[in-house]
């Protein structure tokens, strides 16, 4: 059966896939996705570890909030991008230097 | 074989079924291809413009309004199963999180964007 | 331990023959689960058929027409059939410039959801194919996902009116599973559980909800149908403005598996308002459980037909301001006042 | 016993009026002058009473305060004066006072600039007086940003702009602040256990003679001192801020900046370095003496070169810091008492210089050995000033200069005799600049165009009355100095005993 | 369940929220276009009365107390920083009551978000698992997404919400995966808890503290996780990046330390190296790149990586000295703050900017805001008789007693150091502006909530700098609960 080591495995995978779209995706869509990649892999960790390992219900209500501040800050992401695209009428972070060195 | 293995099972097979629906239409469907045919349908005219609308930001509203509450429903149903068990303290509690919850409906209200525009 | 219900008994039945043929428990379990599966989908195709046929004879009716009539006798029986065989019959046109991989993805993934609904309902006492302990919570999570389809075709079809028709089903969407997820809420307050079965357990212990929760059930059914897009709530696919939707360029078998989903709501909606408020497979003894499902699903369904017929198109911003101005309020309400409710009658 | 805390009022008087002028409106110039110089005139007078009064023959801290400021540092408002700071103390008054009546004539900004200086005066002065580590620190870094303000906005800029002196002088003098505070809290941590640690000087001393201070920690504070000291005291490889920050400075802060704060550098070394961190002293005595030996050769070799007069007297200013740290370098108690003594004359002899360039570059904007020509015909009083300073710092028996300078040649002959030599010869370097600045300044020819130039009047004579009179005093009564200083280094005898054996950098010891 | 809760504990969070409530509802009722000086009044009002709650709930005898099965901790450490924050968001309320009213379009916002933020931080102060400490972070973090980009009006403002989005969001999903791993490891959320497991010696439990760490720099923004921290700075609305640089990053510096000292004290040999080494790096790196900028928004947030970096250098000692110092620095790093952004969000008012050009003769007619700045500039610099020297012995001497000696050394000539770009502002304020060079003549009055702001400011900074007694005896008893 699915044990712990295996949904980990995922977990630490899709953490890396989403780190990597972090850091090489330049649309401010993509990133906050790979943000929610992150965050679930997160999840996934949180709730396989209360399940074999804690049972202490810590792990799932852990990821509950996650949940919920994810959402959240999704939302003010994309509020964020409408308002950037608004007035700059990109959404390419690479396109957003005039803030520089 | 739980019961989230019977739902896995049943997954499976409601994404295969489209296909088993659409492979005996394939073979039997004709093909007679013309350039007409596949121009966007705009009630016969030929299109005009581009296709790519900008979305539209009166339903960003709604989106973020939608998030606000679709979260709270996350919370507020485990409150609802265990209401009965907490008593008072729950209905109290209660009153305090939806009161906020209205108090935002409120703000959005009344800052309009609850009206389509 | 509630008694064996009619379903239940063939179930049982059923596996013990499975189980003399291969005695492997888990292989039984798979059987049975796909039977249970086979089933499901049978009912699907089957409401889809019967309904074609209904709508247009109820439409008919209303409107004082006679409806179908050439195939199939003088009731045009068979005019299921006939439309079924021309879908299958006709040419699958892509647009140019569209999105091939969304835009063949659409329909598929359309059905899922649609289909994966009918894992949570209790036909009868037993009669559930995924009886898990936080059913509401799941149905609803996964007949949210129906939401995305819709905006995948109209967005790969390269069709500026599909666009739109996709955009308008998200923002319908969204303004109305609010209020049918807080609707509910008081139906889950008190049964104090998310399994559907305990819900109709306990309305056939108690009263059907439908009396406990009258507003309730208003703002659930305004909101179930508008969540499946049917007239009054139908601007999605409002063919006087924007021709079909999201659905305009497809065609045949993939413009079918819409069709199909949509049905699937429709009778998915009835089984829902049903379960939640109309005591779901309970009723008198003299019939069995799933006998008393049907008949109320059927109700609903005629009901919600009722209103297609009976209700002009509403306007889009009609739409989403009453969904949040009057039926999130009013599903707050319900809330506080439920909880009160059950505080003064002493359930607390 | 409650008795008048006579040390807090010289402290803070000048703090007092700093407040009060900041709270006037800015137009009263007068006000503002009159109150500053009377504020002044106080803390001059009350110190004049404490160093007459000041008990010799008991020595020691005397008119002490003490109270608990912040206990779990264990920082305390003590304060108090003995051999060494009582003339320091006394230097920084009479200098303050005399700053004061040189910017009588400033009209930019009047307010601010008294309150700025008045800040400054009372940092200076309380350096002196505190028996506190903590507080000393804060007194003699609380004087570096009004001074940075001070030449931003009234220095001139006449090689490098004032903008640049005054950014040069000020994070070299900070930057040398960082290595002493480091090797201040090193000090600090090591001395005591934490819960008992102090800042007070006699319990760091008594702590280091316990032998707390381990000798590694001694050497590696004393070399951060170094640092953080050399650079106010403007030691060799760290005195390039000092030319260009006189040169920019307005008249004031030359005079205190050259008389009074760099001898807090000089102050300190003796204060720490020699009471707490003997050890560490005698280790780095030999990197002293030959860094003070570039010190004196080098800066008079380029004063040799200057034609501005003020960068002359700064470099002079430098060379002569080396004497001080000569004296140092010997490690006994003659020298160091030549060299304590030594400061306080050179101290007034350049505030008195830096006053009288300023009066001269104020009214005539010129102050190039090139430019000016020829003042003793018009101006006697001025010529008086240039005289009195140039001759000091020569050394000229009779001033003040001589006894400590002879003093501190007495004390290292015996110990360095090589580098003594070579520092003596820096003095013929002195003699040789300041000699033709003073023949071709004053006794040039006669050139009419600076006849229009009025000469010290009134309040203008005041700094050169008043320095004048300590620099002519102490040199005609070297005794009323030297047994003050005396009695404050007697004490460090019995420590330069004990580190005779100590290992120095050459090696040795043991 | 309604008796095992001790409501008073939290009376300071509830305080927020009721006030967030209140605040909202007063937004709402008043005309759109009409001043929104009732809801600063109100505003100012409530959190005067929070602030009341919150210094009565200051535990003379050093009480804590636990609250919400342990989750939640009420001792002198937390109230301290519960404080601290309040002090400045209300001082932040009212010195920028001018700017919000004539730059923000969205004026009741700015508020509520300004609480909604506190009430992260006060969370985040009392937090004592995981899950509290997450979601007070997110709260606060969120908030200030919301407040970095609430100037509409401005792309820079966008755009540096944007920054801080992509950054905040990337690290938080850092931060929550270390957690994961490190409750993966030990079973437990609980701080406590985790320091009695042995969960963490293993590989994943460490790979989680790193993690967090990681996830905390980036909060603090510790180079080499500072990326977003100048161009935030120099976006967002002028008060809002003074929150940022003291709230935030207190809020930030008080999970941090509870987090390393309650839940991870038996890797103390291991962290307190690594804190050495970010710190130096943050002081250094941070003060180097201070050197070169031209704005005074941008200069202050290198500046205030280099701050995070002394606060670090402190948390190196690993006992109650540190801690002490870290606390004493975080309130007076607040009031310096708070003084320099007195005259910045106002220069950002009246000359469109904080470049160096817009300051350039400040000092000639508004000697009051030119004053302000620069000795809040100098109490950052740790210039005696600041307060900010003051917090530099205690910061040093914990380093220095813990054997960093060479931290020490590095963190004195960094700071002594950075008084040249803060010189550099100062000069520009001071110096005499020649003819030709661009230079607003017109004579700026500080209106006069944010004078008073500022001089309450200075005058802490100067008092303390010179009597750090009452600061000094404030925070030991935060210290004390907290060590106990």
């Amino acid at each position: 059966m699915i044990g712990l080591p295996d949904l980990l495995f995922v977990a630490a995978v899709l953490f890396c896939i989403g780190l990597y779209g972090l850091l090489t995706r330049r649309g401010i869509i993509p990133i906050l996705m790979c943000v929610e990649l992150m965050l679930n892999a997160v999840n996934i960790n949180l709730v396989a570890f209360d399940r074999f390992y804690a049972h202490n219900m810590e792990g799932q209500l852990m990821a509950l909030f996650s949940i919920a501040v994810a959402a959240s800050e999704i939302a003010v992401g994309l509020a964020l991008a409408f308002r950037l695209y608004q007035i700059r009428f990109t959404t390419n972070v690479d396109e957003l230097d005039t803030l520089r060195d | 074989m739980g019961e989230f293995g019977s739902l896995g099972i049943f997954l499976v097979v409601a994404l295969l079924f489209p296909v088993m629906a659409l492979g005996p239409a394939f073979l039997l469907q004709p093909k007679q291809p013309s350039p007409q045919k596949y121009i966007p349908y705009e009630c016969g005219v030929d299109p005009i413009g581009s296709p790519y609308v900008q979305f539209r930001a009166g339903y960003f509203l709604y989106a973020l309004l939608f998030i606000v509450f679709d979260i709270e429903t996350v919370f507020l149903y485990p409150w609802a199963v265990e209401f009965q068990m907490l008593g008072l303290f729950a209905l109290l509690e209660m009153f305090v999180f939806v009161g906020i919850l209205a108090l935002g409906l409120g703000y959005a209200w009344r800052k309009g964007d609850l009206t389509w525009r | 331990m509630m008694e064996l219900s009619f379903l239940g008994a063939i179930a049982l039945t059923l596996r013990a023959a499975v189980y003399s043929v291969v005695p492997i428990p888990f292989v039984v379990d798979l059987v049975m689960t796909f039977v249970g599966i086979a089933i499901l989908l049978g009912i699907i195709s089957m409401a889809a058929i019967v309904f074609t046929y209904a709508e247009r004879k109820i439409c008919a009716f209303i409107q004082v027409r006679i409806g179908p009539n050439r195939v199939g006798g003088r009731f045009g029986l068979l005019q299921p059939i006939a439309d079924m065989l021309k879908l299958m019959s006709k040419e699958d046109i892509m647009p140019a410039g569209a999105d091939k991989v969304v835009w063949a993805l659409s329909p598929a993934l359309l059905f899922v959801p649609a289909a994966l609904a009918y894992a949570f309902f209790p036909f009868d006492a037993g009669a559930v194919l995924a009886d898990v302990n936080v059913g509401v919570f799941l149905l609803f999570a996964v007949s949210g996902q129906a939401v995305l389809p819709f905006l995948m075709g109209g967005y790969a079809s390269n069709n500026k009116y599909s666009f739109i028709g996709g955009m308008r089903i998200v923002g319908q969407m969204l303004s109305y599973e609010a209020p049918l997820l807080f609707s509910l809420l008081g139906v889950v307050m008190i049964t104090g559980s998310l399994r559907m079965d305990d819900i109709v357990q306990m309305q056939a212990q108690t009263s059907w909800f439908i009396f406990m929760q009258p507003l309730a059930f208003i703002i659930f059914l305004i909101a179930a149908v508008a969540e499946t897009n049917r007239t009054p709530f139908d601007l999605v696919e409002g063919e006087s403005e924007i021709i079909a939707g999201p659905f305009t360029e497809y065609s045949g078998m993939r413009w079918a598996l819409f069709f199909l989903a949509e049905y699937a709501n429709l009778l998915t909606a009835a089984i829902l308002a049903t379960t939640f408020f109309l005591g779901g497979y309970s009723g008198p003894e003299f019939l069995p459980g799933f006998v008393w499902f049907a008949l109320k699903a059927v109700l609903m369904v005629l009901l919600i037909m009722w209103f297609r017929w009976t209700f002009p198109r509403t306007r889009v911003d009609q739409i989403l301001t009453f969904g949040w101005k009057v039926l999130v309020p009013l599903s707050i309400l319900n809330v506080f006042l439920t909880g009160v409710g059950m505080y003064l009658v002493g359930i607390v | 016993m409650m008795t008048f805390p006579i040390l807090s009022v010289i402290l803070l008087t000048p703090l007092a009026a700093a407040l009060i002028i900041a709270l006037l409106p800015g137009r009263l110039h007068d006000t503002i002058r009159q109150l500053s110089a009377f504020a002044m005139m106080v803390a001059t007078i009350l110190t004049l009473f404490v160093y007459a009064d000041y008990d010799m023959a008991r020595g020691g801290m005397q008119y002490t305060e003490y109270i608990p400021w912040i206990t779990d540092l264990g920082v305390a408002y003590s304060l108090g004066v003995d051999g060494i700071s009582l003339p320091m103390l006394l230097l920084s008054s009479v200098v303050g006072l005399a700053a004061i009546y040189s910017s009588w004539h400033v009209e930019k900004r009047v307010k601010e600039y008294f309150v700025l200086l008045l800040i400054v005066i009372a940092g200076v002065s309380g350096a002196f007086l505190v028996r506190d580590l903590f507080f000393f620190l804060v007194l003699c870094e609380m004087v570096v940003i009004p001074a940075y303000l001070m030449v931003l906005i009234w220095g001139s800029s006449e090689r490098v702009s004032k903008e640049h002196a005054a950014m040069k002088m000020t994070i070299f003098l900070l930057v040398g602040s960082a290595f002493m505070l480091l090797g201040v809290l090193l000090l600090y941590v090591s001395a005591y256990e934490s819960g008992m640690r102090t800042f007070d000087f006699e319990a760091l001393a008594t702590a280091a003679l316990m032998g707390h201070i381990s000798w590694e920690i001694q050497v590696t504070a004393f070399f951060l001192l170094l640092i953080g000291f050399g650079s106010h005291l403007s030691m060799f490889p760290f005195h390039i801020w000092s030319p260009d920050g006189y040169a920019g400075a307005p008249t004031a802060i030359s005079m205190i900046n050259a008389g009074v704060l760099k001898k807090i550098g000089g102050y300190a070394l003796i204060r720490i370095g020699f009471f707490i961190l003997p050890l560490g002293a005698k280790f780095w005595a030999p990197v002293i003496a030959v860094l003070a030996m570039i010190n004196v050769i080098y800066a008079s070799y380029i004063a040799l070169a200057q034609r501005d007069i003020k960068y002359m007297i700064a470099y002079s200013s430098v060379s002569h810091m080396g004497y001080v740290l000569l004296g140092f370098a010997a490690l006994n108690v003659v020298s160091v008492s030549g060299a304590v003594a030594y400061m306080v004359a050179h101290g007034i002899m350049l505030a008195l210089f830096f006053s009288q360039v300023g009066y001269v570059y104020e009214k005539t904007e010129l102050r190039s050995v090139g430019d000016l020509w020829g003042l003793a015909h018009h101006m006697p009083h001025i010529t008086v000033g240039f005289m009195l300073a140039g001759l000091c710092s020569l050394g000229l028996p009779g001033l003040i200069g001589f006894i400590p300078e002879f003093t501190i040649f007495v004390g290292i002959i015996e110990v360095y005799p090589v580098i003594a030599v070579i520092a003596v010869s820096g003095i013929i370097f002195t003699a040789f600049y300041v000699l033709r600045m003073l023949a071709r300044v004053l006794f040039g020819p006669r050139v009419e165009r600076f006849a229009k130039f009025p000469d010290e009047r009134k309040i203008d004579i005041v700094p050169l009355v008043v320095l004048g009179v300590f620099l002519v005093g102490f040199g005609v009564f070297p005794g009323l100095l030297m047994n003050v200083v005396d009695t404050g280094v007697a004490p460090l005898a019995p420590l330069f005993e004990l580190i005779q054996d100590a290992p120095t950098i050459l090696g040795g010891g043991h | 369940m309604l008796q095992a809760m001790n409501f008073t504990a939290i009376s300071v969070e509830i305080g927020i929220a009721a006030l967030m409530a209140v605040v909202l509802v007063t937004d709402l009722v008043l005309k759109k276009d009409a001043p929104r000086c009732p809801v600063v009044w109100l505003t100012v009002a409530g959190l005067l009365g929070v602030l009341a709650l919150a210094v009565g709930m200051y535990p003379p005898d050093g009480g804590a107390t636990a609250f919400y099965a342990g989750l939640y901790i009420v001792d002198g450490y937390s109230v301290f920083f519960k404080i601290l924050f309040i002090i400045g968001i209300l001082s932040t309320v009212i010195f920028a009551a001018d700017y919000v009213e004539q730059t923000l379009r969205h004026k009741g916002e700015f508020y509520l978000l300004l609480l909604s933020a506190l009430l992260g931080m006060c969370v985040l102060a009392s937090a004592n698992d995981l899950m509290t400490a997450f979601v007070g972070l997110e709260l606060m973090t969120i908030s200030f997404y919301g407040l970095v980009a609430i100037r509409t009006d401005s792309p820079l403002s966008a755009e540096a919400g944007i920054k801080y989005l992509v950054f905040g969001s990337g690290s938080t999903a850092v931060l929550l995966y270390g957690m994961s791993l490190v409750y993966g490891m030990t079973g437990t959320m609980v701080f406590q808890n985790i320091a009695q497991g042995l969960g963490l010696v293993f590989s994943l439990g460490l790979i989680g503290v790193v993690f967090i760490l990681a996830g905390f720099f980036f909060k603090l923004s510790i180079i080499p996780f500072h990326l977003w921290a100048p161009d935030v700075y120099e976006g967002a609305p002028a008060p809002v990046t003074a929150l940022l640089a003291m709230c935030s990053k207190a809020a930030g510096i008080a999970i941090l330390l509870r987090v390393l000292f309650v839940a991870f004290p038996f890797l103390s040999p291991y962290w307190a190296h690594l804190l050495a080494i970010f710190a130096a790096v943050s002081m250094v790196g941070g003060n180097l790149m201070a050197f070169r900028q031209t704005n005074i928004k941008r200069m202050l947030a290198y500046s205030s990586i280099a701050q995070a970096g002394y606060m670090m250098t402190a948390m190196v000692a690993t006992n109650a000295a540190g801690i002490k110092a870290v606390l004493f620095y975080a309130m007076v790093y607040v009031f310096a703050n708070v003084g320099a952004f007195v005259t910045v969000s106002y220069l950002e008012t009246k000359r469109g900017g904080a470049d160096f050009t817009s300051v350039r003769g400040l000092a000639k007619d508004s000697l009051l805001p030119a004053g302000i700045l620069m000795v809040a500039l100098l109490t950052m610099a740790g210039i005696p008789p600041t307060a900010g020297f003051v917090g530099k012995i205690y910061i040093f001497s914990a380093a220095i007693d813990a054997g960093y000696l060479w931290l020490a050394g590095v963190g004195f000539v960094m700071s002594m150091m950075s008084v040249y770009y803060y010189l550099l502002v100062i000069k520009e304020m001071f110096r005499d502006v020649e003819e030709g060079e661009k230079v607003v003549e017109e004579h700026l009055r500080l209106p006069l909530p944010a004078s008073a702001m500022g001089i309450i400011a200075v005058a802490f900074s100067l008092i303390i700098g010179v009597w750090a007694e009452p600061l000094s005896i404030f925070s030991n008893v935060a210290v004390y609960t907290f060590m106990r």
